[in-house]
């Protein structure tokens, strides 16, 4: 047993840097950040104003990295961290806070709450604090291959009867393609389309592709439980499998926490540069769309809206492209009041919604979502990340509300300008 | 000590044990700070994110329009603050000794208009943070001190400026050494962040840069 | 004015200015004067006339230790009668260093048959400061002037200090003050005390405060045991270049454009801000102009300290020091404990490191 | 430069106080009249600006008595337009005024021939026949 209250501090130890350093340096404890964060906000608690979260790290910072905090901890002025502190943390950390990031860009110190986060999951983990659900999605993602622990039979499956529908044929460990498509098991579950709508696009624009049998599952619960061992071992079957297939370019699909976990924690939890590009598959459609490969004909003119899934937009930086695919397909996009970096989160993502305990307050912070989609008076909200669909889904039908979820990608393959009609 | 000896004090010996103490408690806290390190960024970068970090410097102080009404005392302090402290034609000339730079200042009326807006706002942000739910429970004995160290500047500069109180000298002389206070207290408290918070934006405005975000 | 004269008279103070050709109208107007510098109520000026012409000649006797005799020239020094100077009329001065014709063994003696024939009512006026460092620094007729102060303060009514010397210790009292210099008030506890300081003070608020004695009695006086009448307002309160403080117009030099149209001092360093005198309303030489009048600012004479604080030309808000190099010397201090400090946490960031045992899966329960 | 190109003048209008100056003179005016009680009020004292001491002189105008009294000095008496009302300007030995007066009397204090002093030249009249 490697885990530890001494383990969980020894990390937080570990891990403060510099931007921690100047965040704590800088937080005047304004509170404008209660009003950034959903779970505050809806909650009206203020024990989730997000900064406050950390307080075990900032005394930890405070005692072990400055001179006037040694000098107070030297005269006793300063209480060391316990056991029962980590604890108490576990609720703020992991069960109401989704990571979505909206506190960071509201800080007017401009402190990056989620990057602390991301940080004090790490030391909960090592603690050996990290909620058992996300632990059973750790080990199933690593001893059976996918996050819902279905084997790669399973996705054979639904390959094959895309292959069917289409009668498009699909790459298995096909080496030195185009593409390496990584999907999530809420994809392959729920919603499996994907597949044929993928290699439906991908076959008008022509370019190749494959899955891999060693790496078909871009979720990663080591990243959610902030453990960059456990992510790790994930993130290295993918640079292995692309590796062995010599492909140049890695697809991450319609899942937000995947896209961060693959394309910008990865290269650091594994601590070297990929030989590869990592895309997000709504990147790699709009590239097309650039590039005239990618022909649609007609056009949705159902009233939509667009809801930005934090990880993929807010924090990984693809904002622009879904709007490109949505003006192409679409003649009735209308914007959320606070889009793109600025989106309200969906309550769903960063593991709570993998945790049943946190199912009443994920419908008590639903309200915000469902205000923002309901002003609008659209019938249907589009997305690019499976956990945000899932949790929209759940919110939209427990809410008695008359809205379709979908995935852009699917979207985008309805209007394929289609060979045999044109 | 009588007044007169308590300002050649304050404008002497006690200006310059203030600058010492700030100056090297600052220099102590950034080096401290940026001593600790950043991991370097192994994934494939969508830009360097320094011209996002210095921007972000900047584009951070620009009134998040959404919770206006939350900020709205905090920016016109902050404004009012900085209005008075550097275009008060005395603190200028202070300055223009300090430095040799001098900017030009404004006339009285608008400093005592905004020094008068300042205070206002100042009340007006200890009120909330007593009220406001998330301040109130963020909020630790240390912020009254820097509220209160801050404060103080304010009140005794509009007094002497006003004659108001027992005697002017005294006043003028209670003025620079609440000054004084507040820049001893400055690297100590939360008020390092009228300096840290560069460090602070710079690092996330790159961070974000990097991965290609506009904040 | 020889002590003889003095002493052999009991005539009343009406009776010997008339002999001496002073008309009463010219009293009169000397007591309008006085009267309005010192912002009695107009009618007082008749009374005070009345009292003082009632009055025998007051037995003063003005004492001069560490000082320049810039406030005996200030009170005496035009060469024409002037108003202020009718107050020597008024008194008897009974032992001047400089004014009086006897000296030697004759002026010391002089002055203890005045001690002695108006015992506790003559009025003592010191100007100077005294050395309290070393009596030897300076002593009269070899005799300390601590020790002559007390001698003669003993018996006095009441003490007039007269300019910054004598009431707050002076330019002898400067940095670093090699003599030890102490005002009056510092040796002298137990007699009313008049501070009237200044450099040198301005004669009609010497005269108005002494016509005040002698018929009003000693005048309110502020902490700094200043009469209120003369010191009860800033020079800067008073300025008539007060209105371009407020509109913030100020000369940057004295020879700016500014400074010809007579814009506020402020920025080339004027204390008027800080210095509570009259100059600004009763002006200088027969009220032709003061300091800023003439283009300089107010350098605080009349103020505790003046001289130690700072240039004469420097602002107000200024510091009076160059933080310089001390700042220079802060920032690297500040940087060695930055540093220090650094290489503290990196050394705790890398114990952390070693420390660090991997989480690995056996610990979520799985198998490897 | 010449001390008179520095302006000294920060105010050359008249800012009312010459008005106040009047009332005052009214309520004094009418107490001598009732009461017989006399009284002075010294310009110096009031916030007045050279403009304003113009105005009030134009306001009280020119009585019929002007007399001058040399002594250190000269000092001006004389009557304004409303008998009883005096304006007594005191000089000093370089014709700069130390004090400026207006006394609400039958004949102001400076006038009168004090009983000592007319007792002194009896005295000396005495003494020359």
């Amino acid at each position: 047993m490697s885990t530890s209250f001494e383990q969980g501090v020894n990390t937080l130890k570990r891990l403060i840097d510099a931007p921690i350093a100047s965040y704590f340096s800088s937080c005047t404890n304004c509170g404008i950040c209660s009003q950034a964060c959903v779970f505050a906000t809806e909650t009206e608690d203020p024990k989730y104003t997000p900064i406050r979260r950390l307080d075990p790290m900032r005394r930890v910072w405070e005692q072990e990295y400055t001179v006037v905090g040694r000098l107070k901890k030297l005269i006793g002025l300063s209480r060391e961290l316990t056991m029962q502190d980590l604890e108490d943390n576990v609720h703020l950390t992991f069960e109401s806070c989704t990571t979505c990031g909206r506190c960071s860009m509201m800080c007017p110190s401009g402190n990056d709450i989620v990057y602390m986060i991301r940080k004090m999951r790490e030391a909960l983990t090592a603690a050996g604090l990290a909620p058992k659900e996300l632990q059973d999605a750790a080990v199933r993602t690593i001893e059976k291959g996918s996050v819902m622990g279905f084997p790669m039979n399973t996705l054979q499956a639904m390959i094959d009867a895309a292959e069917e529908e289409t009668g498009i044929k699909i790459n298995v460990d096909e080496p030195n393609v185009d593409y390496l498509v990584l999907l999530s098991s809420a994809e392959v579950m729920q919603f499996n389309e994907i597949i044929g709508a993928l290699a439906q696009i991908f076959q008008q624009a022509g370019v190749t592709w494959t899955f891999s049998t060693k790496a078909h599952e871009a979720g990663n619960p080591g990243m959610h439980m902030g453990s960059s061992e456990i992510e790790a071992i994930m993130i290295n079957n993918i640079v292995e499998a692309a590796e062995e297939l010599n492909i140049k370019k890695v697809i991450s699909p319609e899942c937000g926490h995947a896209y961060m976990a693959i394309r910008w924690e990865g290269p650091n939890v594994i601590g070297r540069p990929y030989p590869f590009e990592v895309y997000h598959i709504i990147e790699v459609l709009d590239e097309l769309r650039e590039q005239g490969k990618l022909k649609t004909a007609g056009m949705e003119d159902e009233r939509l809206t667009f809801h930005d899934p934090c990880q993929a937009a807010r924090r990984g930086g693809v904002n622009q492209p879904q709007r490109n695919l949505l003006n192409m397909v679409t003649s009735n996009f209308i914007e959320m009041k606070h889009n793109r970096a600025c989106n309200w989160c969906c309550g769903g993502g960063g593991g709570v919604n993998t945790m049943e305990k946190t199912e009443p307050m994920r419908q008590k912070i639903f309200h915000r979502k469902r205000t923002q989609i309901e002003e609008l008076d659209v019938t249907t909200v589009v997305t690019m990340c499976a956990t945000c669909r899932n949790t929209l889904e759940e919110g939209i039908e427990e809410n008695g509300m008359d809205i379709e979820v979908l995935g852009l990608t699917e979207v985008v393959a309805n209007y394929l300008l289609k060979e045999k009609e044109s | 000590m009588n007044e007169v000896e308590l300002l050649n004090w304050a404008r002497g010996p006690g200006l310059a044990y203030a600058i010492i103490i700030m100056v090297a408690g600052l220099t102590l806290r950034v080096i401290e700070i940026v001593a600790m390190g950043r991991p370097k960024e192994l994934a494939k970068v969508r830009s360097s994110g320094v011209s996002d970090g210095l921007m972000m410097i900047v584009k951070r102080s620009v009134p998040e329009p959404r919770n206006w009404r939350y900020i709205t005392a905090s920016y016109i302090f902050h404004i009012g603050l900085l209005i008075v402290v550097f275009f008060f034609i005395p603190h200028t000339q202070f300055f223009r000794d300090l430095f040799g730079v001098f900017w030009g200042g404004w006339p009285n009326y608008i400093i005592d208009f905004f020094t008068v807006l300042s205070i206002a706002a100042m009340m007006y942000v200890l009120v909330q943070r007593r009220i406001d739910p998330a301040r109130r429970i963020l909020t630790r004995p240390s912020d009254y001190v820097a509220w209160v160290v801050t404060f103080l500047p304010f009140v005794t500069g509009y007094m002497a400026f006003h004659r108001l109180g027992p005697d002017y000298t005294l006043m003028l002389a209670l003025h620079i050494l609440s000054v004084e206070l507040l820049m001893v207290m400055l690297p100590f408290t939360k008020l390092t962040h009228a300096v840290t918070f560069v460090l602070s934006r710079y690092y996330t405005g790159s961070n974000m840069g990097r991965r290609g975000i506009k904040a | 004015m020889t002590p003889e004269e003095s002493n052999e008279t009991t005539e009343t103070l009406g009776q010997n200015l008339i002999g001496n050709g002073v008309s009463r109208r010219t009293f009169l107007k000397f007591c309008s004067t006085v009267a309005s510098a010192m912002a009695l109520p107009p009618a007082a000026a008749s009374a005070m006339a009345e009292t003082l012409s009632k009055a025998t000649r007051q037995s003063v006797i003005w004492l001069s230790f560490q000082e320049c005799t810039g406030c005996t020239e200030s009170i005496t020094r035009s060469h024409k009668p002037t108003l202020e100077s009718l107050i020597f009329d008024f008194v008897s001065l009974d032992y001047h260093h400089t004014l009086q014709a006897a000296s030697g063994d004759a002026a010391e003696h002089a002055r203890e048959e005045a001690q002695k024939a108006h015992k506790g009512k003559y009025i003592l006026i010191v100007d100077g400061s005294i050395p309290a460092e070393n009596n030897g620094y300076s002593t009269i007729a070899g005799i300390s002037n601590r020790q002559m102060l007390e001698d003669v303060a003993r018996d006095a009514m009441a003490i007039v200090s007269v300019g910054t010397c004598a009431a707050y210790g002076g330019l002898p009292k400067a940095d670093p003050n090699p003599t030890g210099a102490v005002a009056v008030s510092d040796i002298i506890t137990d007699k009313p005390i008049i501070n009237i300081p200044g450099c040198p003070p301005i004669p009609v608020v010497m005269t108005g405060v002494l016509a005040h004695v002698l018929t009003f009695g000693i005048p309110e006086l502020d902490a700094h045991g200043r009469p209120v009448a003369f010191y009860g307002e800033s020079i800067h309160d008073r300025c008539y270049r007060r209105p371009f403080y407020d509109r913030g117009l100020f000369a940057k030099s004295f020879d700016d454009e500014g400074a010809r149209k007579g814009w506020c001092l402020f920025e080339v360093g004027c204390k008027g801000p800080t210095t509570f005198n009259s100059c600004a309303t009763t002006k200088w030489n027969n009220g032709a102009s003061f300091p800023i009048q003439s283009g300089h600012g107010c350098i605080g004479c009349s103020e505790p300290d003046f001289w130690d604080a700072g240039s004469f030309y420097k602002a107000l808000s200024t510091g009076s020091i160059n933080p310089t190099e001390w700042a220079t010397d802060a920032l690297v201090a500040g940087a060695a404990v930055g540093v220090a400090s650094g290489i503290l946490n990196r050394a705790g960031k890398a114990k952390a490191a070693d420390k660090h045992e991997p989480v690995t899966l056996e610990d979520m329960g799985g198998k490897k | 430069m010449n001390l008179i190109d520095i302006p000294v003048k920060a105010l050359d209008k008249p800012t009312g106080m010459a008005n106040a100056v009047m009332n005052e003179l009214s309520d004094h005016l009418k107490r001598l009249a009732d009461e017989g009680e006399t009284s002075i009020v010294d310009l110096q004292s009031l916030p007045m600006t050279e403009a304003d001491i113009d105005e009030l002189a134009d306001m009280l105008g020119v009585g019929e008595v002007k007399a001058t009294v040399s002594s250190i000095g000269t000092s001006s008496v004389r009557e304004t337009a409303y008998r009883g009302i005096w304006w007594v300007t005191h000089y000093g030995h370089d014709e700069k005024v130390v004090s400026e007066l207006i006394e609400i009397t039958q004949v102001p204090e400076i006038l009168i021939t004090h009983m000592d002093e007319i007792r002194h030249s009896a005295q000396s009249i005495a003494a020359v026949n």
